[in-house]
């Protein structure tokens, strides 16, 4: 009596599990793809929408949608174009930028975009008080740096001047041919002043205006809906000045930290476009499905840093030793799918046509020597050190293959440490580490990004190297060239000097890797993965 | 036409360690208006054969192997389980032994009594809920409307004992299986019981089987009896002719263990008192707004060296807070304790410490107060090795001796205490109580919950380490018969109070307090003695 | 009752005090499926104890070129995506995760049996005052409390293990609260009392083996949950550093490649939920064992 | 009854404030802190950081001036999204993790009782150890391998039901709430068991069947109350254990739960948020733990007695 009753709430039970699951309907892609709606897996959760505030990749694709700078990127050639402004002319000293706005430019609550508003939103972005992490990027701009370091407190001693309501003038520290470039980074995006003192002092980052119905943006698209954690929803905005060019009616984002999640959604159909690819299933996709997986060259280096500071690395010899002994071919077919270019210098070839040189070699013999000749004949008395990584799933695997590498070459023993994220920043900051790994993506598509890095006591030089030359060379002499050769010259003496000290080890150039489905046009692969989205567009496939 | 005819009925149960015959062939018959009364010991199968009857005992490895039950012209043994649950509850209905566990404590007292109505009668909640409050004052519980939703655990054992009845009569059965359903309560209580079974039977014409193992409690109620052991009827009969020539001897042996034997008067030339308690109030806190209860409410006594004094009343008059309190397991109120001249009333556990080897304690509940999992041996060795009675070398030797001095076999030293009979499990309690060789031992209702024959040898075992250790013991019960038969002298106990005190013969024979002969009337089996 | 013959000398022989495991034992050989569960776990336990004896590759031994291979004749259980042999790592893997179960179980255990014992005896404002301090504990975010651990002491596996049991014990200390509050006011507890032995005596002679069977059942359950929880610390990069592993994090890397290489997830989910179930049935055998009462059939 | 309550809420009050300063302290004891970043920032660019969040001022004014914020029931600003504050994040994402924990206890409860109960009429048969066995797959598969494996069987090789998302398309509650209340419908068969193994040897069972009452109502009505004890109790605090445990069953399935805030804070240092998430998660267990007593209380009658004491 008791058993058929227990059985028939069993089976009730699995009927509903049957149920409510329906056949497959329409994938949301498909659905997407009729209605211009484009669905986009963007990584970790935005943080806001403030393009003075926000600092990461992620923010970087909902910013552009919603502001527009002077330029804007063409995704093809990566060259800048008009954005808000109409026009541009360069003096011949190419010390002087003068901006012509378009009439017609428009804030979403009918404002026109003028001058006075670019001019406000570079001080306000400069204003130590709001402190803007990127503000160094205004730096070229003449004494933006001074400014922002609070030596001057009036903004009229910078170099941006307000011609008239549509014209703009900005005068630079020194020649930068990469000006440009910088106009198109959300740092230099116009900001409605209105709306952000209508929320509190407009030096306030914590503040309600950049949200979903109190934001006023500039941009292509506005904002419509944010839900933290689950999506964000821009729709085309219809008061911009080139509206009836934009092919998409809406986009959606997805916070998508987890990669083997973001993968499963798009195979189920709910991503255009997924923001990473889990290392495991490039192979697959390459074998199975070519046509929904894109590989792409990526300005970026993934490199070890070392720590100069600490014996025995402070020995060139033992550096060299080390960065010999990674065979980065084997690395590359095996732990990396092939997918990755082995690089063997800090900027990635091909920017701009800048070629790296290229000192050393995989050369496992020589490294045994050199180690030998400092004193560890084939890693005796060679201390155990820590190789520090953040914790994800990539950095391990090359961690753990790099650590076996250098065992097995050189007898030295590595323990590797894996640091959460938070405590992984506050070792470097401090310089609390052995060696660690580092990636790198350039602000800008030119050497600089990467070379300025490693003057003495950079922000970002935590590895102790210093070299009176190196700092001449990309400090002084560089910026001097107005011909780009010359320059590029420059730049090759001085990433020499920088392989041959080797206080970094090069590992690999990054590629961006992401799933697309086939409806999704008009995003060209470019090294700086950036997506213009006046250009893309959704094609309903048959 | 008798209402229920049982023929050679017999059940056995088929365990892993062979067959059992609980029940082997009995035969008898229950008229209406009349009580048949089966008496034998625990484990002679008496609860067996009725409850087989209806289909109660689990199958396997209970087994039916043979009999006939004919009540209202069918073989209840043949009936499928539906109909025969037809006649459970409606036709034959059953009152357990303990008022405490047979309740469901989660459900009220009302949902519990219309339960077997509304199941076997079609009638609404309403008319059921009212014939429950009609039942509950005729089992005579005053105020019934209001009691009906209240919880089983705020009825005293008495009164849970008149629901359990209530429920019984509630369908109108024709016939009522009674197991042993005064052994749990306490005297005075167990006789109301009796006469209030007696009138329903009376009143409702309805035939009793009644199940015990107390002669003087049947020997009120029974018309036809039967003596029942190993399964077998070795006698049966009416009353008067099993009570005036019982034929088999464990009949006899039933008979002569009923204590009606008073101790000789002895006189206890002692000036000096071993405990002394002077105007002693002991209260505990009751829920919020109510005044406290008074346990024990100026309480003066002395007991000299090597004297029984007994301590009588009914559950709840404060005689075991009284006890613990003595020996300090509970902190008194106000008054003062003395213990062999010491004041101990305010000592700390530590002072306390070379005391507590003085003075022991044994409960009622043998199932209780014994650790279930510590064997037999750790329970005895416990206290000699605490008060380093013995050292260890010759620690088997002491334990072993206390086996011996308490009746128990060496061999089962290593046992634990469930596999004992409750007899058995006293006497390791009393072999504790005695290891440190105290001086003053408190018997709190040792013998209870024990069956009437094994409460005889309990109580000799008593009386004879009483004499052999010279020991001074404050025995504490609510059975006055029991208290007779080993007290020097008596008080009485209610609601805190003594109420009066005196050598045994004093009070026995001319009490002065009205409540004190009311528990003299209560004794079961006075036909018997007089 | 069965009459034993053994001799008043024989009988005296035996050791006293213990008597409650040694009866346990000779039930508890008695109970089949126990026996099973004891003899895998023994044999889990000396295999992972030989592993670098017997263990066919080094933990480490990496074959690049090699990949993930199914199981094959050199490698039985096949390789992870660094073409380490399988079988290795969850032998080396299943030393760890036992001792992380262990370890910090007992931990677990110890604490809370004292803390839940002392709070259940004493009762009143001692009681409430502990509970609620437990309470506390209960809410405290243990990801921040695990980062800083780990962080201020660095990297050892003990250290791993004293604060996954600093936080398992609190479920433990509650549930032998209420056992010891249930037998306080047994009659044998007076009697102990009476006997003049001081509280700690009465508690951990008295109480706690009277409270062993819910302790047992909740040990078998504490044992697996931290394991797992290690598992989760450990992928979050609060645990244990590669290139060492333990089961749960074999198996939490399996999960992420279960589609193109199953066998990475299987076996060592496999090892733990063998290991898991035998447990299980030893703590159900163990603790029907130490219950006198319930065995008697 | 009511008198009960309050005493345990005025208890609580002390516990709460207690987890808020510990965690206070504790959280800017753990290294790195909210602003730390791959890139260098100059150090006029913190000052101005530390300065909005008043990170700069000594910690136990931060502490005050934290308390006197809590006190207005602000929980301040969120360092992780400079324009929400952290009251608006938690209202967001407790409904939806209280959902969540709510159908997985539902599941879990009803496996669990079912499972219980089964095992328990037929002690050491196959009716006790199927169950129980699978049962016991519920303790050794982990969510994070749940969750995936459910989510490749019937999300994406089956289709029958979304594999991500919480509200938005039928039948996408179904996957995590299994996956989250696998776990705790393991612990509750085992619970029920012993449970109701200890309930049906009790006499008053026996009082019921002479009754006459049928076997299905002697189990249901008479032992189901007192066998689910140790369940009710059981339930209390594991509810609050939930919104840890469903941080992994909220990455797996893209739920915008509180689960994921108090991770994401956790592994951001967003200090704010984790003292928020932290205020909720120990007035949960308070609650849930009263809830459960109280529940305890109408089930058995004498704990409602010692209410009145």
């Amino acid at each position: 009596m008791i058993l058929n009753r227990m059985k028939w709430t069993i089976a009730f039970l699995s009927l509903v599990l049957i149920g409510c699951g329906g056949g497959s309907e329409e994938r949301r892609v498909e659905v997407g793809a009729r209605e211009g709606v484009l669905h986009f897996g963007n990584g970790t959760e935005v943080q806001g929408l403030d393009p003075h505030i926000v600092t990461g990749v992620p923010e970087h694709h909902i910013v552009t949608a919603l502001f527009e700078g002077l330029t804007s990127k063409n995704p093809y050639t990566l060259e800048s174009e008009p954005a808000a402004a109409k026009s541009w002319d360069i003096s011949e000293d190419g010390l002087t930028y003068t901006f012509n706005l378009r009439e017609d430019g428009r804030w979403t609550n009918g404002d026109p975009v003028t001058a006075e508003d670019f001019r406000w939103s570079f001080e306000r972005a400069l204003t130590p008080a709001l402190g803007n992490q990127n503000n160094y990027m205004l730096f070229p701009i003449a004494n933006a740096e001074a400014f922002a370091n609070g030596e001057i407190d009036d903004f009229k001693q910078v170099g941006a001047k307000v011609i008239d309501q549509t014209t703009l003038q900005v005068t630079l520290r020194t020649p930068t041919p990469y000006f440009l470039q910088l106009l198109d980074h959300y740092i230099a995006y116009p900001v409605h002043r209105n709306t952000v003192e209508a929320f509190g002092s407009y030096t306030d980052r914590i503040s309600q205006w950049a949200r979903e119905g109190n934001i006023v943006t500039n941009g292509a698209f506005e904002l419509i809906e944010w839900q933290v954690n689950s999506h964000i929803r821009v729709e085309k905005n219809l008061s911009y000045w080139d509206a009836e060019n934009i092919k998409l009616n809406a986009i959606v984002y997805y916070p998508t930290e987890n990669l083997v999640t973001e993968e499963r959604m798009f195979r189920d159909g709910q991503l255009h476009r997924t923001n990473e690819v889990p290392l495991d299933k490039v192979s697959v996709y390459l074998a199975d499905d070519p046509d929904r997986i894109v590989i792409a060259p990526y300005l970026g280096t993934y490199y070890y840093m070392i720590n100069t500071t600490r014996k025995p690395f402070d020995d060139v010899r033992v550096r060299k030793a080390l960065v010999m002994s990674i065979d980065r071919e084997l690395l590359n077919e095996t732990v990396l799918e092939g997918i990755m270019d082995p690089s063997y210098a800090l900027v990635p070839p091909g920017t701009l046509g800048y070629q790296p040189p290229k000192i050393f070699a995989y050369d496992p013999d020589q490294a045994k020597a050199l180690l030998a000749e400092a004193g560890f004949p084939n890693g005796e008395g060679f201390p155990v050190f820590e190789l520090l990584y953040n914790t994800q799933e990539n950095h391990r695997k090359i961690a753990i293959a790099i650590q076996q590498m250098w065992q097995a070459n050189l007898g030295i023993s590595v323990s590797l440490l894996n640091q959460e994220w938070r405590v992984y920043l506050n070792s470097q900051e401090n310089q609390n580490y052995d060696i660690s790994r580092r990636g790198w993506i350039g602000d800008y598509v030119d050497p600089n990004t990467f070379l300025d890095m490693y003057i003495t006591d950079g922000g970002n030089n935590k590895t102790g190297f210093s070299n009176q030359r190196y700092d001449q060379l990309v400090l002084g002499e560089a910026p001097t060239k107005l011909n780009q050769d010359e320059r590029f010259a420059l730049y090759y003496e001085a990433e020499t000097i920088l392989m041959e000290e080797v206080p970094i080890i090069p590992i690999y150039t990054y590629q961006t890797k992401s799933l697309r489905d086939p409806s999704f046009k008009g995003a060209p692969s470019n090294i700086m993965d950036h997506y213009n989205w006046k250009y893309v567009y959704l094609e309903a496939s048959e | 036409m008798p209402l229920l005819q049982v023929t050679d009925l017999s059940v056995y149960f088929h365990t892993r360690n062979g067959v059992l015959k609980a029940v082997d062939g009995i035969s008898f018959e229950v008229e209406a208006g009349k009580t048949f009364a089966i008496i034998g010991e625990s484990g002679s199968g008496k609860s067996v054969a009725c409850y087989s009857m209806l289909g109660l005992v689990p199958m396997p490895p209970g087994k039916i192997e043979a009999g006939r039950v004919l009540f209202e012209g069918k073989d209840l043994l043949t009936l499928s389980e539906a109909k025969l649950r037809k006649i459970r509850g409606k036709g034959i209905s059953i009152i357990f032994q303990d008022p405490m566990t047979s309740l469901n404590p989660f459900l009220t007292v009302g949902d519990q009594l219309i339960e077997p109505l509304r199941l076997h009668f079609p009638i609404s909640k309403k008319e059921a809920w009212n014939k429950g409050i009609e039942i509950l004052e005729e089992v005579g519980i005053k105020n019934a409307a209001q009691r009906m939703c209240s919880w089983p655990f705020e009825f005293s054992g008495g009164m849970r004992q008149r629901v359990v009845i209530a429920m019984a009569l509630v369908t109108e059965p024709k016939i009522i299986i009674a197991d042993e359903p005064t052994t749990a309560l306490d005297v005075t209580v167990q006789a109301q019981i009796l006469k209030l079974l007696k009138e329903l039977q009376e009143k409702r014409n309805i035939g009793v089987i009644f199940i015990s193992h107390d002669l003087s409690v049947v020997a009120d109620i029974a018309d036809q009896m039967a003596v029942m052991q190993n399964g077998r009827f070795v006698e049966q009969g009416t009353r008067d002719e099993i009570f005036t020539n019982p034929q088999h001897d464990y009949t006899r042996k039933l008979l002569a263990a009923v204590p009606n034997f008073e101790k000789p008067e002895q006189e206890n030339k002692s000036e000096q008192n071993l405990v002394e308690v002077e105007s002693l109030h002991i209260q505990f806190p009751s829920n919020r707004g109510e005044a406290p209860i008074k346990a024990v409410d100026d309480v003066s006594l002395d007991i000299k060296p090597n004297e029984i004094l007994g301590l009588v009343g009914e559950s709840g008059s404060g005689k075991s807070t009284l006890g613990r309190a003595i020996i300090r397991l509970l902190n008194p109120t106000s008054g003062k304790i003395r213990f062999d001249g010491q004041d101990i009333t305010r000592l700390s556990m530590a002072e306390m410490k070379p005391l507590r080897r003085q003075m022991q304690i044994i409960f009622q509940d043998p199932y209780a107060s014994l650790n279930p999992r510590m064997a037999v041996y750790d329970t005895l060795a416990e206290p000699l090795l605490l008060h380093k009675i013995v050292t260890k070398k010759d620690l088997d030797g002491a334990v072993c001796s206390l086996m011996d001095s308490v009746g128990l076999s060496r061999e089962s030293v290593l046992r634990y205490p469930h596999e004992f009979s409750g007899g058995q499990r006293q006497r390791i309690a009393i072999g504790r109580a005695i290891a440190t060789k105290p001086g003053f031992i408190i018997a709190d209702e040792p013998v209870s919950s024990l069956d009437v024959t094994i409460q005889a040898q309990i109580l000799d075992l008593l009386l004879e380490l009483v004499e052999r250790f010279n020991l001074t013991m404050l025995f504490i019960s609510h059975d006055l018969g029991v208290v007779r038969y080993l007290a020097d002298r008596i008080l009485v106990m209610k609601e805190g109070k003594l109420v009066e005190h005196g050598t045994v013969h004093q009070v026995f024979n001319s009490p002065r307090e009205v409540y004190t002969q009311e528990l003299l009337n209560a004794i079961p089996g006075r036909t018997l003695t007089d | 009752m069965a009459t034993s013959t053994s001799t008043e000398s024989s009988l005296l022989a035996m050791p006293k005090g213990v008597s409650l495991w040694r009866d346990a034992w000779l039930r508890l050989r008695k109970n089949k499926l126990a026996m099973f569960g004891l003899g895998f776990l023994l044999l889990v336990m000396v295999v992972c104890l030989l592993t670098p004896w017997i263990a066919p590759y080094g933990y480490e031994e990496q074959d690049l070129r090699l990949g993930a291979v199914s199981p094959s004749a050199a490698h039985w259980l096949g390789t992870d995506t660094f073409g380490r042999d399988l079988l290795t790592r969850i032998l080396y893997g299943g030393r760890v995760s036992l001792l992380v179960g262990f370890v910090a179980t007992a931990v677990a255990l110890v604490i809370g049996v004292a803390y839940g014992a002392i709070a259940g005896y004493v009762g009143g404002k001692l009681d409430a005052v502990m509970m609620r301090f437990v309470d506390i504990l209960y809410a405290l975010p243990i990801m921040i409390f695990i980062i800083l651990l780990m962080v201020v002491f660095g990297r050892n596996l003990l250290l791993l293990f004293l604060a996954i049991g600093a936080i398992e014990w609190l479920t433990m200390a509650r549930i032998v609260r209420s056992q010891v509050q249930n037998l306080r006011d047994q009659e044998f507890v007076e009697a102990a009392m009476s006997l003049g032995l001081s509280p700690s005596a009465i508690v951990v002679k008295h109480l706690i083996p009277n409270a062993l069977g819910p302790i047992i059942v909740y040990t078998t359950l504490t044992i697996p949950s931290v394991m797992l929880l290690e598992a989760f610390l450990s992928f979050l990069g609060l645990g244990i550093q590669p290139p060492e592993s333990s089961w749960g994090l074999l198996i939490s890397y399996g999960v992420e490649t279960m589609e193109e290489y199953p066998w990475l997830l299987i076996f060592p989910g496999l090892a733990l939920s063998l290991t898991l179930f035998s447990l299980n049935f030893l703590g159900d055998g163990l603790r029907d064992a130490l219950d006198p009462k319930a065995s008697r059939d | 009854m009511w008198r009960f309550i309050a005493v345990r809420t005025l208890q609580a009050i002390p516990v709460i404030l207690t987890v808020i300063t510990v965690t206070f302290f504790l959280v800017r004891a753990a290294p790195g802190g909210p602003f730390s970043s791959e890139k260098a920032v100059s150090d006029q660019v913190k000052a101005a950081l530390e300065e909005q969040y008043r990170l700069d001022l000594p910690a136990y004014e931060q502490y005050f001036a934290y308390m006197v914020d809590l006190f207005r029931g602000d929980f301040g600003p969120s360092f992780n999204f400079p324009s929400r504050s952290v009251n608006e994040l938690i209202f967001q994402g407790l409904p939806i993790t209280l959902e969540l924990g709510l159908y997985a206890m539902l599941i879990a409860v009803l496996i669990g009782v079912v499972a219980g109960v089964c095992a328990a009429l037929k002690p050491n048969t196959l009716q006790d150890y199927i169950p129980m066995s699978l049962s016991m797959i519920g303790i050794c598969m982990p969510s994070f391998l749940l969750g995936p494996v459910l989510v490749l069987v019937f999300g994406i090789w089956l289709d029958w039901v979304p594999i991500s998302g919480w509200g938005n398309s039928a039948g996408d509650k179904l996957l995590p709430s299994i996956t989250l209340g696998a776990m705790y419908a393991a612990y509750i068969a085992r619970l029920s068991r012993s449970g109701m193994l200890e309930v049906l040897s009790q006499d008053y069972l026996r009082t019921a069947r002479a009754k006459g009452l049928p076997e299905y109502i002697v189990i249901i009505k008479h032992a189901l109350r007192g066998g689910l004890l140790p369940v009710v109790a059981y339930i209390g605090p594991a509810f609050a254990g939930l919104l840890s445990g469903s941080f992994v069953v909220e990455t797996v399935f893209q739920i915008p739960g509180l689960g994921r805030f108090y991770v994401q804070a956790a592994f951001n240092r967003d200090y704010t948020m984790i003292l928020g998430t932290t205020v909720f998660l120990a007035s949960l267990i308070v609650v849930f733990n009263l809830l459960s007593d109280i529940l305890s209380a109408w089930i058995n009658p004498r704990l409602r007695y010692q209410f009145r004491k």
